[in-house]
């Protein structure tokens, strides 16, 4: 669904990689359909990796937001992620040591109130130095925050983890007992392999809207902000800070909003983990969210949004879909063989498709100020006209 | 496209408790005790002839990747025991997946085998914190049976639904506490490994250690050097020394403590025993230490076959993680023998009672096959383990045998048993 | 343990954290990004010495009470890891039309890949070198300095090979090749420098060294698929810290990381015995400075330096 | 590469053109730039390129010196097709070039620099470096300095200093005098003169019509990739159309 | 040095007894100028002489070691250079910056100062108002475009140009922030000659419509044209200034600058 919407205007005017990613899709979805039809996919694991990839899409545009438009390198994502999950974890779950018992939507706020304090703190030092600082500077706050989590029990329970989480809706009129109140369904589309829609389904549909309200939100704010000036001055930034600064540019302040942003949406991801799965624990703050975050941002194309959003989906396919070798007997040991798939998946996308699978437009100009000047460009060359020298008569 | 209510709630109102069918507004663990009648929905299966499929979430990759190559053989074995026999004429399949030693991978390796693979069945997982997780956002709401093969983390014991096979480690910690003040030492120091296992069963210990600790500190896992632990551990006093954490750290610590030259005596929990620690620290560095490890009476007939068999296939020692699997597979087998349908309200019924006290020991899945196939019911049957009698409490914890080693010219001895 | 046995035991861990470091830094200034490979190459240098040394044996007599096989071994794990990575460079890296974070994430997916073939052929548990451990060094034990004839062998291998590196880029035409192609190696190539081969070169003394410090870390503490992946962070920071693909900041920052890692006990005595007012402060920090703390206060060390010596401790090895 | 190479290799018998381009298209990535240019520099020559900017003038050098391959077409050398060999192997045969941007490391220091234009060299290295130190005193002065703190002139001198530490047989330099102070770029201009003197042909590209003009044995006017004008220097300056439409006068 | 070689009375810009080493080398040496609001002051000096130093202690890239700046009577000494900027001064780069992943119009929308879609909130309390200055901005910017030339590159990846084409959109892009003061270093180094005449007209045309404009250039033709009065740096310090005929022939500066040639 949100495919069509990256790539919606008429199928002529997208280039050739752009239809190809389109087909891909196409099928793809078009075979998850039939999985779920002939009962080869249960529904309720479909929408829980549905809600999985939202997840990630989410911390793919919190990334995005910084290094894809600023090239600011944040090494911390997990850490943002986690402030997101042990903030509304640590006011809504009944085990919570300091508060607890609040409704969600509190702990969505205070979730990100501290992620935006957080991120202020280790801007302030860094984002007026050098780009690698805060590299650096990310990567000893994520160990920090991971430490800190795990070791002050008084405050976060330690190692023990966060549980008794209520859902999101919880305290909502209807949603509260929606998944509940629904009836048990059994769907027949093919005699012998009926589906049968539970409580748990019920359940991880309201999860999938809320992460798609979520990375819906997410998605049409940050398109808006990308195409703008405002999004302008962060790409010159990313490319050439003092140049931005020579035409008057307050490029720190720009550095700072965008780092904010983008740690905000991080932190919302790590909200919806909490109310995904109703347990949190320091394990969850691993650096490995950071990796997989990146490889999100790269495989999708750095700097666009749909590429962001169609990352998160890789990931989920590249890590949920090995699953399936189980199903093929091999000889081998199979433990590290999905870890080895994984690996060979990420180099094969780089090398063919090393711009990532969706790269931003070439060009972004607030939409209705190019609607007289020509449409914007597609990215690949070849579109452009063939030759250099122009056409100066 | 033909949609049909199955009536919710109505039909199954006989055992006139709730919380059976779809785990409505559910604590699940209320399934355990009550004699859940038949479930319409998933009959359809019943009468199939293919194998019967359950889950097992392990840590193939990541920290804990070691502890879940062990398990790995442990299964594999129960698998051949299982198979050979067979399930009233049906094999059984375990499908596995990998953790990742994480609660996210864990997660959704547990989604998977609930919600795309519907397994009735779940052992899973190793980490304390991975099976909570799993238990909290996958399986409690439904009638999946979860049994965590290796968590020993305290807080288990909080969760009635969530059954596991390894001992919780309370047990373990006051055998400690015990053996080290009769050992006569009133100073310890401790150090444990910074996570749910390490951190629970050494709040467990200090509870009820009597005499000073000298040093109480956690350290990370998989780092390169310990010595920063250990020598503090040295300039703290305490002649006694408590290690709550796993192989590989421990025996970087071994190997640190013997080059550094310091000594004293040491003392661990279940996990720093294994034949890999004996067989990477130098003769003599771990001279005189004991640690207490959850098993079957080692001389037991059952425990000795399996350690044969794992012998001659492995060509090595079984550790008590292949111990647990192993259990772990043969306890489900004999649960989906003896259980009406091959459900999750079915299973969570016999899963505690072939292995519970009443009816008679046996020591295989042959003999216990046998029984139900002569026409058993599930209290006729008392599995008796190799990692002990697997008897489940009412919390789900079993009640485990404790094995007191001491480590005599570099290697193990069993020097006594302590009632769990 | 006197500040001495600190120093002593930090000077042991950071001979392995320098030789990883100025592998990743070489590469990173040559081929021009972050390897996440780099600690996995570490990895099948270690492993390949295992196998060596399983193969071989003891060889007769001793070093440092080293056995000759030993120093076999170190070799082929040195070559291992280099050929490996050279054979990376031209499968994998040279045909990529990516930029440096491609190449980074690249390396991610190599870096699973070598890490899952050494688990499928090895198993995911830990091993050593069939190597008796040594005792403490009688004599140094009464200054508090604990170490052994191992750790001196490590740290003197470190410095055999570090001073060799630092001859080749001094004195030799590659090192100022290197540089060279560091700084553009558009007009590298102009400028008639086979950039393939230097990019080799590049690849086989960084990973070169990458295996001896895996041979070493396997010797130091014990060998699993995950070992050089575990360091990883570490060496990153170590590099950051020494000024980004400056290989002489890569040992200075692979030095202090490696001491501060393992002095984190003698802070926290040192600040033990601060006067620290007012009260609540102390009690902070005290619990901050803790050894759970340790890799923390790692970190907040080379962010404080950074901010100190904003190019960092080398001085104006980046650009 | 080359679809008819007819003429023997080797030939070096200084009749032919020490190198010469046919037919060539060229461009980068999809994007063609050059238009079945054709253009030839004769032994001992200097020959100048100029044209508006875009016209293609940088990338008759780069194709010439191998860092772009050409389309069609082919790059001669002394009769031999070296159309699409390696920049790194065409400083061996005797070519050197000076980009127009980004041509000094700015990370090394001036005596560096100067060694890395002669990696390709087999000896001689030191008495050539010095001798160029002896003719540009400007980076003399500053052996040890990092190139990056250079001015942009001092830069251009030592990017040209730097291709002549291989003494090429053939250079081609992309606008030296650009950024240089009137009488640093007669100094450069004399110093192209210099080095024609000692038998290197050149091929130059120059925005500064008149001196680089000047100096020449021959002048193209290039636009849109294609020649549209050849000639002598007078020529050109005097043809009136040329002049009004490409050098401003 | 040459204080009071012109009336004083209204200055754009003004410097101090500016200094800044490097090293042990004064790059600016206690040099002190003022630019008159609106002329065309030129700037030239040999290579080296520190006159994109100059321009970088003005803008507020380099901190000096001593002395101050002035633009428009407000001291900017130590001011970061986006607040230089606000005070009305712009300057450009010696060697034109690329700007990757941008076409060149994009690169060029860069340019307008105060564009209200430069604020986050506006971008989404006031779509409207954004939307009308980016209308406005993009005319303009293809219009400056058109005027030198390379419209036809409007909508290519702003990399992929030639090297005096990059130039030109620095040139443009600077005049696209309308500044009371622009500093130019090197305008039309690498322009081929035909375009840098329309150049200049440009630049006087902007400068008729109120812009101070300070110029380094070596192209004596093009300056001595176009720039009155013409500061000469030497070795950090000014040499002399005045108008073209009084700098070109003191004895000085052919010494130092022009050589016999010209
Ligand atoms: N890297 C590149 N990728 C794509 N197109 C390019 C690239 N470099 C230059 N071009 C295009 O090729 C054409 C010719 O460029 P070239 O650099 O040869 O011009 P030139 O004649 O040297 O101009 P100038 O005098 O401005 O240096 C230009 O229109 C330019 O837009
Ligand atoms: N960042 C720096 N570090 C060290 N020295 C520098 C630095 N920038 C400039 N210099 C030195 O200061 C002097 C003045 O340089 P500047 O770039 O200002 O000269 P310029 O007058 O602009 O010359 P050109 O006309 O060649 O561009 C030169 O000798 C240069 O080497
Ligand atoms: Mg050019
Ligand atoms: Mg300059």
């Amino acid at each position: 669904m949100s495919l069509l919407d990256g790539a919606r205007g008429s199928l002529t005017e997208l280039s050739r990689p752009e239809r190809w990613v389109l087909g891909v899709s196409a099928a793809f979805a078009l075979f998850l359909l039939a999985a779920l039809l002939t009962g080869a996919l249960g529904p309720t694991y479909f929408l829980f990796l549905v809600g999985l990839a939202g997840m990630y899409a989410l911390l793919s545009f919190g990334l995005n937001a910084q290094w894809g438009f600023t090239g600011l390198i944040n090494f911390s994502v997990a850490a943002f992620f986690g402030i997101g999950a042990y903030g509304s974890a640590l006011m809504t779950a009944d085990s919570s040591p300091i508060a607890g018992g609040f409704n969600p939507l509190v702990g969505l706020v205070v979730a990100l109130v501290v992620a935006f304090v957080l991120a202020l703190l280790i801007g302030i030092p860094t984002l007026r130095l050098r780009a690698d600082y805060l590299a650096i500077a990310s990567l000893g706050l994520a160990e920090v925050v991971r430490l800190i989590v795990l070791n002050e029990r008084w405050l976060t329970n330690g190692s023990a983890g966060l549980r008794g989480i209520p859902s999101f809706f919880q305290g909502w009129p209807v949603l509260s007992t929606f998944p509940e109140a629904m009836p048990g369904l059994r769907l027949v589309v093919i005699p012998g392999s009926p589906i049968l829609l539970e409580t748990s389904f019920w359940q991880s549909l309201l999860n999938v809207m809320l992460v798609l309200t979520f990375a819906g939100v997410t998605y049409l704010v940050l398109r808006r902000a990308h195409r703008s000036p405002w999004g302008r001055v962060l790409r010159t930034i990313r490319s050439d800070e003092d140049l931005a600064r020579a035409l008057g540019k307050n490029t720190y302040s720009f550095k700072m909003q965008s780092f904010i942003l983008g740690s905000l949406i991080m932190a919302l991801a790590g909200v919806f983990y909490t109310h995904l799965n109703l347990y949190v624990g320091p394990g969850d703050l691993d650096p490995i969210t950071t990796f997989y975050a990146w490889v999100a941002v790269i495989l999708g194309g750095s700097g666009s949004n749909r590429g962001a959003l169609f990352g998160g989906i890789v990931i989920v396919t590249i890590r949920e879909g090995t699953r399936f070798l189980n199903d093929v007997a091999l000889p081998i040991d199979p433990a590290p063989l999905r870890l080895l798939l994984i690996g060979v998946v990420i180099v094969a996308v780089m090398r063919y498709r090393p711009q990532g699978i969706l790269p931003p437009q070439r060009e972004l100009i607030w939409p209705s100020a190019v609607d007289g000047g020509g449409t914007p460009e597609t990215p690949d060359s070849g579109v452009r006209e063939q030759k250099g020298g122009g056409s100066n008569e | 496209l033909s949609t049909t209510d199955d009536g919710g709630d109505g039909s199954d109102g006989s055992d006139g408790g709730d919380g059976s069918d779809g785990g409505d507004g559910g604590d699940g663990s209320d399934g355990s005790d009550g004699g859940d009648g038949t479930d319409g929905d998933d009959g359809s299966d019943g009468g199939d002839t293919g194998p019967y499929q359950i889950g097992m979430v392990d840590s193939l990759t990541g920290s804990l990747s070691a502890f879940g190559e062990r398990n790995q053989r442990g299964v594999d074995l129960a698998l051949q025991r299982v198979n050979e026999v067979e399930i009233d004429g049906r094999e059984l399949d375990l499908i596995v997946e990998d953790s990742e030693s994480e609660n996210q991978g864990g997660i959704a390796a547990a989604q998977k085998l609930v919600n795309q693979d519907g397994v009735p069945f779940l052992i899973g997982a190793v980490g304390s914190g991975v099976s909570l997780a799993i238990y909290e956002s996958v399986v409690q709401d439904t009638d999946v049976v979860q049994l965590s093969q290796n968590s020993t983390g305290l807080n288990l014991t909080d969760f009635p639904g969530l059954l596991r096979m390894s001992p919780s480690g309370r047990s373990q910690s006051l055998a400690l506490s015990n053996i080290i003040s009769d050992d006569g030492y009133d100073e310890v120091a401790i150090t444990y490994v910074n996570n749910d296992y390490g951190q629970s069963l050494t709040d467990a210990f200090v509870n009820a250690w009597e005499g000073d600790i000298a040093y109480n500190n956690p350290h990370d896992q998989e780092q390169q050097s310990y010595s920063g632990v250990i020598s503090e551990m040295d300039s703290s006093g305490a002649d006694a020394w408590l290690f709550i954490t796993y192989q590989a750290e421990f025996a970087t610590m071994v190997n640190e403590v013997y080059s550094s030259g310091y000594e004293a005596q040491f003392y661990g929990a279940d996990s720093v025993s294994g034949d890999n620690v004996i067989e990477n620290t130098p003769e003599g560095s771990m001279e005189g230490m004991k640690i207490v490890v959850p098993s079957a009476p080692v001389e037991e007939e059952n425990y000795q076959s399996f350690a044969d068999a794992f012998e001659s296939e492995y060509d090595q020692q079984p550790t008590s993680w292949a111990a647990y699997a192993y259990d772990c597979v043969i306890n489900a087998a004999l649960a989906i023998q003896a259980a009406d349908e091959f459900t999750g309200s079915a299973l969570r019924d016999t899963v505690r009672r072939v292995s519970g006290p009443d009816g008679e020991e046996v020591t295989s899945f042959e003999a216990a096959s046998q029984i139900l196939a002569d026409g058993g019911g599930p209290d006729d049957v008392d599995y008796q383990g190799v990692s002990g009698p697997i008897d489940f409490d009412e919390n789900g914890d079993p009640v485990g045998f404790l094995q007191v080693l001491e480590v005599q010219d570099h290697a193990y001895e069993g020097i006594d048993f302590v009632e769990g | 343990m006197t500040v001495l046995g600190y120093l002593a035991n930090g000077l042991v861990f950071s001979s392995i954290i320098v030789l990883g470091s100025i592998g990743l830094s070489l590469v990173y200034s040559i081929a021009d990004f972050a390897n996440f490979a780099h600690g996995d190459t570490m990895t099948i240098g270690a492993y390949a010495a295992l196998v060596t040394f399983g193969a071989v044996g003891g060889l007769g007599g001793a070093v440092l009470g080293l056995p000759y096989g030993f120093f076999l071994a170190l070799v082929v794990g040195i070559a291992v890891a280099a050929v490996v990575a050279v054979g990376t460079e031209k499968l994998i890296y040279e045909p990529l039309d990516v930029d440096s974070i491609g190449l980074l994430i690249t390396s991610i997916g190599i870096a699973f890949i070598y890490r899952a073939v050494i688990q499928i052929r090895f198993g995911s548990d830990f091993t050593r070198f069939g190597i008796q451990p040594l005792r403490p060094i009688e004599s140094l034990v009464p200054y508090g300095v604990r170490v052994t004839l191992h750790d001196v062998a490590i740290v003197g291998s470190a410095v055999v090979l570090v001073g060799g590196l630092h001859v080749l880029l001094q004195y030799t035409d590659l090192g100022r090749k290197m540089r060279a192609m560091a700084d553009n190696p558009d007009l590298a190539r102009v400028s008639g420098i086979r950039t393939k081969r230097v990019k080799l070169w590049t690849w086989v003394i960084g990973a070169g060294l990458a295996g001896a410090g895996g041979v070493f870390l396997g010797l130091f503490n014990q060998l699993s698929p995950r070992m050089g992946f575990n360091l990883l962070l570490v060496i990153f920071a170590a590099v950051i810290l020494g000024g980004i693909g400056s290989v002489y900041g890569a040992m200075a920052g692979g030095f202090l990381i490696g001491m501060i890692n393992q002095l984190t006990p003698f802070f926290s005595n040192v600040v033990e015995a601060l006067p620290i007012w007012p009260g609540w402060l102390a009690a902070i920090v005290r619990g901050l400075i803790s050894i759970e703390y340790a890799n923390a206060i790692a970190f907040v060390i080379m962010v404080v330096v950074l901010l100190v010596r904003p190019n960092g401790i080398a001085g104006e090895g980046a650009t | 590469m080359s679809d008819d190479t007819t003429r023997p290799a080797g030939a070096t018998d200084g009749s032919g053109p020490v190198l010469s381009l046919s037919g060539v298209d060229s461009g980068y990535g999809e994007v063609q730039v050059l238009d079945d240019l054709s253009i030839r520099l004769d032994p001992g020559e200097i020959v100048c390129l100029v044209g508006p900017n875009g016209a293609g003038k940088s990338t008759v050098l780069k194709t010439a010196f191998g860092m772009l391959t050409p389309w069609t077409g082919t790059v001669e050398y002394h009769g031999r097709d070296i159309g699409g060999m390696a920049p790194e192997e065409i400083v061996r045969e005797g070519i050197g070039y000076v980009p127009q941007t980004d041509n000094v490391f700015g990370s090394l220091t001036i005596d560096e620099n100067l060694r890395m234009g002669g990696v390709a060299r087999d000896g001689g290295l030191d008495e050539v470096i010095e001798t160029l130190y002896d003719r540009f005193p400007i980076i003399d002065r500053k052996r040890t300095a990092k190139a990056k703190t250079l001015s942009g002139g001092q830069r251009q001198v030592l990017a040209f200093a730097r291709a002549l530490v291989m003494e090429p047989d053939v250079l081609l330099i992309d606008e030296p005098s650009a950024g240089l102070a009137p009488n640093t770029a007669d100094d450069v201009f004399e110093d192209v003169q210099e080095v024609n003197d000692m038998d290197t042909a050149i091929l130059m590209v120059e925005q500064n019509v008149t001196k680089g003009l000047g100096i020449s044995d021959r002048g193209y006017v290039l636009d849109q990739g294609t020649v549209r004008f050849e000639g002598t220097p007078e020529e050109l300056l005097n043809d009136e159309e040329v002049s009004q439409l490409y050098l401003g006068g | 040095m040459s204080e009071g070689a012109l009336p004083k009375q209204d200055a754009v810009l003004r410097v101090d007894d500016l200094q800044k080493s490097f090293g042990g080398l004064a790059a600016t040496d206690h040099a002190s100028f003022a630019v008159e609001r609106g002329t065309i002051t030129g700037l030239i000096g040999p290579n080296g002489a520190g006159k994109s130093t100059l321009f970088n202690l003005i803008s507020g890239f380099y901190e000096p070691d001593g002395g101050t700046v002035e633009v428009n009577e407000t001291d900017v000494t130590g001011m970061e250079p986006y607040q230089v900027a606000d005070h009305g001064l712009i300057r450009t780069f010696q060697t034109p910056r690329k700007l990757e992943g941008m076409t060149v119009r994009e690169a060029m929308l860069v340019g307008p100062r105060n564009q209200p879609g430069e604020s986050f909130v506006k971008l989404f309390a006031a779509p409207g108002t954004v939307a009308e200055r980016e209308s406005t901005n993009l005319a303009e910017a293809e219009r400056i475009l058109e005027e030198f030339e390379i419209d036809h590159l409007a909508t290519q990846p702003a990399t992929d140009i030639s090297g005096g084409q990059m130039k030109l959109v620095e040139l443009a892009r600077a005049m696209l922030a309308e500044p009371e003061v622009l500093l130019l270093d090197e305008p039309v180094a690498g322009v081929n000659p035909t375009l840098a005449k329309k150049l200049k007209d440009q630049i006087r045309r902007l400068n008729e419509q109120g812009t101070t404009f300070l110029l380094i250039e070596h192209d004596m033709e093009f300056v001595m044209d176009l720039a009155d009065p013409i500061v000469v740096l030497d070795q950090g310090s000014v040499l002399t200034e005045g108008s073209p005929e009084e700098v070109r022939s003191d004895d000085r500066v052919i010494d130092a600058y022009l050589g016999g040639g010209t």
